[in-house]
């Protein structure tokens, strides 16, 4: 490229607007990273200057301290991994006094991933949230497996879901987007609930659950027996479900599942998500936040599309 | 920092069979690793396998800004690994993890080996060398053929013993026999250890019997390698109880005594 | 291996046993092939010795001859693939007067696979193929995506597969497997319904739904817009299906979802399949089922498991 | 029969930008192949890329057992399959598919081929020359760098006259241009044609309005390649209307005028 080419380039890339509002939270770009997949951003520092993204979503956070399960807690899988974790984390009041202060100084847009054993567990979270500095948004994790009441969990129940959206955003004034379980039989239905309760967005998918045996031992791979499974084997039902979700519920979409590169954060977008996030492709390459956003910017610039809102929800039926 | 480099790979050979030595030249890593890191590789571009796959750092050019790995063909991964030609570019994530301390009050210290888990000793042994602290070297393997760091140490002048399950050379009988052995008739200010889980029990064992510190080099499965997706957590001690820490940022490396075993963690 | 060992190992071989008895199947040995991936089973003789497989299970008839869908029907996915072949297949007529004699000629076990738009087409299309001679058992498939009554999928209602199954049952006393759609909240609550309604056994999972988007076109890459995930992507969601199942309810399962080799045929039956089928992975290797019986063999012989029975469940907790 | 080949590849070249061709042993296969039919060949032992890829038989040598594709880089499988090194083996499922009849009461055929597309048609051409029928051969493509399979004709000494989108050689036009062209001024009894469908179902409506019988050989997404999973289905006309017929058993070569296009099968 000669030197002209890239200051028009440059220039070009000045214009291209990539901002994108997802149901209240102000993103700069559409690329965000997924709840547990990189930690509070400073693992990564190294690798991606993470004020640049969209959104850091961090590790989900609860009342309490929680120590997490035995391991092993990960197994690969065909083009995708098993986890269960068991939503190891430090409690809110660390994630308030220690985390959310550094986030913040070095600018970085931070949504808030939270999770409880009870409703009222959740509700609780969203208070103590509400108000600290430097919060964008609440994503409710209401589709971990380890969180159930009355034998089902919450996020594969469309009542359940209802109250529960309503009981957190009585409790605060962020935006709140819930992140749905794909294991259920109606995506739509537990969507449609999110929103009749009072959501500003939705998050999908969070991972479907599945497993692994240890053929020499014979037992289960996972201490925790089941997890969840993430990364691009699981991209087909994650686009599916964003496809399906954008058409019946008046709602921005933050879509994830799956996404390893520009070509699959296209997809999302044109699938009717307003943002994506990813996931587990940071472990395979660090820096592929950084290369999404890039090449985002140079799919818009071929393409002739100055405002990447032109292309959400582009392969939607007219 | 830790870096992603396209390494060039500039030697790669099966030294016995199944094990391998590979030399790639990535400048940034090589100028910051310290014994006992690793580099974190992805093996190919292909979404199967998908993970990246933790090594150890066997050696280190400094000079030629190369790092060499020792690995053994177990799976998928590395069995893949074990087909890359030279002259092409691997994808090099590193330095990652805590390395190994330098005892610099020891006099002479131990280092136990078992497997393939001689790997992040060879470069600790050069380091310790040049900090003028006596090194032994035990090493353990199944058998005769398999014994195949001897090479390095012989390489470096460090002086090593050696055990094989089949007594094909050296003592017959595990390393950590050997390691017991070698405690009631040497000196040992300080112990290193790295291999298989109950390998690092039993020298866990040993040294606190004796009193003697060290630290040990774990292994676990890993996604992200910095400490971003809490997978490969292990159980250590705190003052007031347990919790888990994590292999790849907290570790590779612990202190002996620190990391609770497969009796208390697992089912 | 010098003769003697050849010898040896050919005698132990004949000892070993690999029949299984899938509710009233009787199966030479646990290796299926799955509905839709294997054709009538001439389609593989060229590679496969048909009649030595457990059992073939043809393409889904219905009753009358259905065209299928527009192309694209099918495109590649991360370690899977996505197909809306939309039930192509001559009608039962045609598969019993033409492809049955056929296959019975050859001693192939044919399990038939049977598809209806309502639950009156199922229960005719049982009656017509009762007493057949030369069919095992009845797959049902009541998991396909096209099949819908009230709105809903019969697959996922469990009231409706309970009806589903009873009225099957009811026109004929060939044993009788419904294959259970994976695309649910809960996969052990349709098991009990089809167990309740009278299935001999069960067979799960069909494919995960999903879809996949073409950037350049900005739309759907498949005519029909959604299509049915298989291959190893699925194998973790199937797996975990299986093994929660076989603890609920007690009927033999077939297992299949993304099997591509012997290890992942004996995670299924560790995790309570009394059978496996081969799938997306005939597309991959034409002679998988025959490497996988083999498979089976030699692992029993290093082993020292005699009866292949002796594995089934063997992860399942005590 | 058709069966699974471990073939060593002895020759693999890049003929023109992203345009390779690759040469292996696969002696049951080349000993059965007819011009038209193709092979599935498994790109690599990951499960990503999954499914086979299907590929024209593009030579044969019976003596040798040897056969040629010939291919052009398009995405990830092709993509990989260029960095196959020689000596290796690969997985090679074949022959599959219908192939091209020899129309032997014709004096003159055409071979008309878009881009890739020539690629059946350079064995189809020596055997319809041993069989003493006139072969020409029109080949097109965007521009003179990509007109790939020219040499093997001169090789064979099959007449062939060439168009090229930007007219860097030859007309400047599309092939079928050349074929209307061609079919004003020199006599054509039958037609193979082979390239995208828009090519396709011009030449067609070309063949017929003259009336000119012929074949073409079509492409679509396939997985099994053997008339199993009902995936590669194209729309065809019966007696009574139309129904799906499978490109990879019951094509990829098909009569001209069976085939509907687009305009009908597509939304
Ligand atoms: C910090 C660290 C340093 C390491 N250094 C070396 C080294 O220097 N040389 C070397 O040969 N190996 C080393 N390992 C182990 C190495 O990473 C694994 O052998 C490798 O990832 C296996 O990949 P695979 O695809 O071949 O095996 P897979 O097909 O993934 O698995 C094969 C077998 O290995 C087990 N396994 C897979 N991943 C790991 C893992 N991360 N740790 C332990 N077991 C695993 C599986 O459970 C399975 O039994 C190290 C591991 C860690 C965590
Ligand atoms: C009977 C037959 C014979 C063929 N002969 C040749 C040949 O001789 N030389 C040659 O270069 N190619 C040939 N092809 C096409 C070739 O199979 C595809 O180019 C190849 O499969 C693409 O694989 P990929 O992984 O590189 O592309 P992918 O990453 O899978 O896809 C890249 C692009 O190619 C398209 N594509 C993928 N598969 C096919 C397909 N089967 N048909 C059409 N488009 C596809 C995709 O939609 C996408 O746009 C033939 C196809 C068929 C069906
Ligand atoms: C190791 C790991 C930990 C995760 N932890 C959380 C979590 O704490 N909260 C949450 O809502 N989702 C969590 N997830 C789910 C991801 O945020 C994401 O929804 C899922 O991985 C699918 O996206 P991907 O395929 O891009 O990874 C976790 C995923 C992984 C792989
Ligand atoms: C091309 C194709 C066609 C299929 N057709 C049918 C069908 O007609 N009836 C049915 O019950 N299942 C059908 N299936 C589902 C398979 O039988 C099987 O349940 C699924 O593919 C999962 O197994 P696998 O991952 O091993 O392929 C089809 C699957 C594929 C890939
Ligand atoms: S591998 Fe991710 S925290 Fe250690
Ligand atoms: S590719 Fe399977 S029927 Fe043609």
């Amino acid at each position: 490229m000669s030197v002209t080419d890239k200051k028009t380039r440059k220039k070009a890339r000045a214009q291209l607007n990539l901002q994108v509002n997802l149901g209240g939270m102000q993103l700069k770009n559409p690329v965000t990273v997924a709840s547990g997949t990189f930690g509070y951003g400073f693992e990564y520092e190294p690798f991606v200057d993470i004020a640049g993204l969209g959104a850091v979503i961090v590790k989900g956070t609860t009342l309490e301290p929680r120590m997490g399960n035995p391991s092993p807690r990960i197994i690969e899988t065909p083009a995708g991994m098993l986890n269960a974790i068991g939503l190891e984390n430090p409690g809110v009041d660390v994630f308030i006094g220690e985390y959310l202060p550094a986030l913040r100084s070095r600018g970085v847009t931070v949504i808030a991933n939270i999770a409880g054993n009870t409703m009222e567990e959740y509700a609780r979270l969203a208070a103590r949230l509400d108000g600290q500095p430097g919060i964008a948004g609440l994503e409710l994790n209401i589709s971990c497996p380890n969180v159930k009441q009355g034998g089902l969990q919450f996020g594969t129940d469309p009542v359940m879901v209802k109250e529960m959206v309503a009981a957190v955003k009585s409790q605060t004034s962020l935006p709140v987007m819930p992140k749905l379980s794909p294991n259920v039989t109606d995506i739509t239905a537990i969507a449609r609930a999110a929103y009749e309760g009072g959501a500003d967005c939705l998050a999908l998918i969070n991972t479907l659950m599945g497993m692994a045996i240890d053929v020499d031992k014979r037992r289960p791979v996972l201490a925790n027996t089941f997890g969840g499974l993430s990364g691009p084997a699981i991209k087909p039902v994650a686009l599916r479900m964003v496809y399906q979700v954008a058409q019946e519920v008046p709602l921005p979409i933050m879509g994830l599942g799956g996404i390893m590169n520009t070509r699959d954060a296209l997809e999302f977008l044109m699938a009717g998500a307003t943002a994506i996030s990813i996931g587990t492709a940071n472990f395979v390459d660090p820096m592929i936040t950084t290369q999404i956003i890039a090449g985002l910017q140079e799919y818009m610039e071929e393409c002739h599309i100055a405002d990447i809102n032109d292309i959400i929800g582009a392969a939607l039926p007219q | 920092m830790s870096s992603v480099e396209k390494a060039l790979v500039i030697r790669h050979r099966e030294v016995v069979p199944d094990y391998y030595e590979l030399e790639f030249i990535a400048p940034e890593i090589a100028l910051e690793v310290l014994p006992g890191q690793f580099v974190n590789i992805r093996i190919s571009d292909s979404l199967d396998p998908l993970l990246r796959r933790p090594f150890s750092v066997y050696d280190v050019d400094k000079k030629l800004g190369s790092i060499t790995v020792f690995y053994k063909v177990v799976g998928k991964g590395t069995k893949l690994l074990s087909q890359m030609p030279i002259q092409k570019p691997l994808d090099v994530m590193g330095p990652l993890g805590r390395s190994f301390s330098i005892p610099t009050e020891a006099d002479q210290v131990f280092l136990v080996g078992g497997g393939v888990g001689i790997a992040p000793l060879v470069y600790l042994s050069r380091v310790l060398s040049s900090e003028g602290i006596k090194t032994k070297v035990l090493m353990g393997a199944s058998t005769a053929g398999f014994l195949a760091g001897k090479s390095m140490f012989e390489k470096f002048g460090v002086p090593f013993l050696v055990s094989t399950d089949d007594g094909s050379e050296g003592l017959k009988g595990r390393v950590t026999q050997l390691l017991a052995e070698q405690l009631l008739i040497d000196k040992c200010d300080y112990i290193f250890a790295c291999g298989p889980e109950s390998m690092l029990e039993t020298v866990t064992e040993l040294a606190m019997e004796q009193n003697i510190k060290g630290e040990i080099s774990l292994e676990g499965h890993m996604a992200c390698g910095v400490g971003a997706c809490l997978g490969c957590a292990h159980l250590v001690k705190t003052g007031e109880g347990q919790r888990y820490a994590k292999i790849c940022s907290e570790g590779p490396v612990f202190k002996i005594g620190e990391v609770l075993f497969h009796s208390q963690d697992e089912r």
